[in-house]
């Protein structure tokens, strides 16, 4: 968990911007089954750190995309592999706000190959990553030491700014 | 929860699925195995009431999109109805509420489909 | 996490009987309202491994008590102190088993002064040990290195051994 | 979740107490509060409405038998009614399922209140 001081320079850069003050550490196996009650606690965790109803459960819906990500990209569905989630609230900020780092051990990808499709070409698949840059202002891929993948997830506040930025409509 | 049950009854001609409990990467493959079933056994209307679905994420709305496009090239058709808040807001983040049929109520769902 | 080989001779024989398939850790800070959390994933990985519901919600509600005695008696609701919690499944049970450990730092009290009250005498307070050990089919307190305490909690199976051992009705 | 609404409505000189929300260590101060307040302003007779608690741990137990205590000391009462079965549970569990009045509805608990 010494690991939040390893980063590099981007992520330091949120961490000392706004000092987390830690609320819960989850170590997870890769299993789909555990999706359901990790979301749960995310989401109590989300509303008792001031989000309503609605937003708590799409802060856990995002990090719910995300995880299915590690054990389906990262891992290849190996179901007895580490998952690492942190969960803290951010104290200087405007309004309430959670940062949920996810860290794995799984295969260290180009952060720029973990990106949204056109969703104008309707198919099966490839919303995660959309969904989670809807849901969160910060998204950021890096790698982690000794390996694999580490992602930090900021939301600040119940209101999303209109997602209309890559909508031309 | 991780379970999932699903029920299926039909109404005029229509398949109405209803599936029980969360749909996510551990559950959708149930479905999509029931709608996968209902499509090559010649079903063309399905109605998905999804009121007992407290909970859904993309591996369910891609399990949906598959099943529609199946369905859209025998000139069939699916609805989706009773969505709580939660499961609708992702069907809007994932722009596809212009894409479903997605209607109040079974009844709604049933002449039009 | 090292710290489940150090437990004294009685922790080991529980684990040694039956060696423990990891499932979910826990570290959350002795904060009240991240019990919510908790207790909603305790409920979804019970029931993932087997368990129904109410009995996946009654091992929720014993380690809810048992975390609620934690920030009350061990950490007097000073609400920053750490908790740690694994969840692991047993698997040479003759049915699906649960094993729970609750780990503090807290002061190290006598396992023989955790206990629960005459019931017929009806009044507030006083029920959380009980509520606990009806529940749970081990329920073992220990000392833990370096300070603190040990917590484990065990449940084999949906149907518990009627409860009327210390009942004469 | 963790927050508690807590609703009180009068009808025919009871006090009908609507929890909405777990009554866990975090939430029964509030509930606490709210019967406490009742009490010291002369409510003889109180009826909890638990059809709006998913769950309920020993703190919240502990919250009613203090209101049942105080109450009985005035020969008042209180009912508890709408209890789901896992919040039945630890009332049996506490064996205080034969000390409170436990109905089925508002109205079962009402006249004998
Ligand atoms: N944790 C991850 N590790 C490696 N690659 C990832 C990860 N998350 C996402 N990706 C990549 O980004 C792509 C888009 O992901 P997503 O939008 O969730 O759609 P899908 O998972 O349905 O393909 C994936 O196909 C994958 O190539
Ligand atoms: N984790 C703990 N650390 C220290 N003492 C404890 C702990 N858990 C329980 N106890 C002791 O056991 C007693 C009974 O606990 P319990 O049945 O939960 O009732 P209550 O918490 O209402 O007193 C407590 O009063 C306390 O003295």
């Amino acid at each position: 968990m010494g690991a939040v001081r390893q980063g590099p320079c981007r992520r330091r850069a949120i961490a000392m911007s706004s000092e987390p003050v830690n609320q819960v550490r989850i170590q997870m196996r890769s299993d789909p089954r555990l999706l359901a009650g990790v979301r749960e606690l995310v989401a109590a965790v989300a509303h008792r750190l001031g989000f309503d109803q609605l937003t708590s459960s799409q802060i856990a819906l995002a990090v719910d995309e995300a995880l299915a990500n590690v054990i389906c990209h990262g891992y290849e569905r190996c179901c007895h592999k580490p998952i690492w989630i942190s969960i803290d609230e951010l104290k200087d900020q405007p309004e309430h706000a959670i940062r949920i780092v996810i860290e794995d051990e799984a295969r260290t990808v180009d952060a720029d190959c973990i990106r949204s499709r056109d969703l104008d070409d309707v198919r099966p698949g490839g919303l995660g990553v959309h969904i989670i840059h809807e849901i969160m202002d910060t998204v950021q891929y890096e790698p982690r030491e000794p390996a694999g993948m580490r992602l930090t997830l900021i939301r600040v506040g119940n209101r999303r700014p209109a997602s209309a930025k890559d909508d031309p409509a | 929860m991780s379970d999932l049950q699903i029920d299926i009854e039909r109404r005029d001609g229509v398949a109405i699925v209803t599936p029980r409990g969360d749909v996510d990467m551990a559950t959708s493959p149930r479905l999509r195995t029931e709608l996968k079933k209902l499509i090559a056994a010649g079903t063309t209307r399905i109605v998905v009431d999804l009121s007992h679905v407290p909970y859904m994420d993309s591996s369910g709305v891609a399990t949906l999109v598959e099943a529609m496009k199946s369905l859209r090239q025998v000139a069939g058709s699916l609805a989706l109805c009773n969505m709580n808040p939660r499961v609708r807001a992702i069907f809007e983040i994932a722009r596809l509420d212009q894409y479903f049929t997605i209607c109040e109520s079974i009844e709604e769902a049933l002449p039009g489909t």
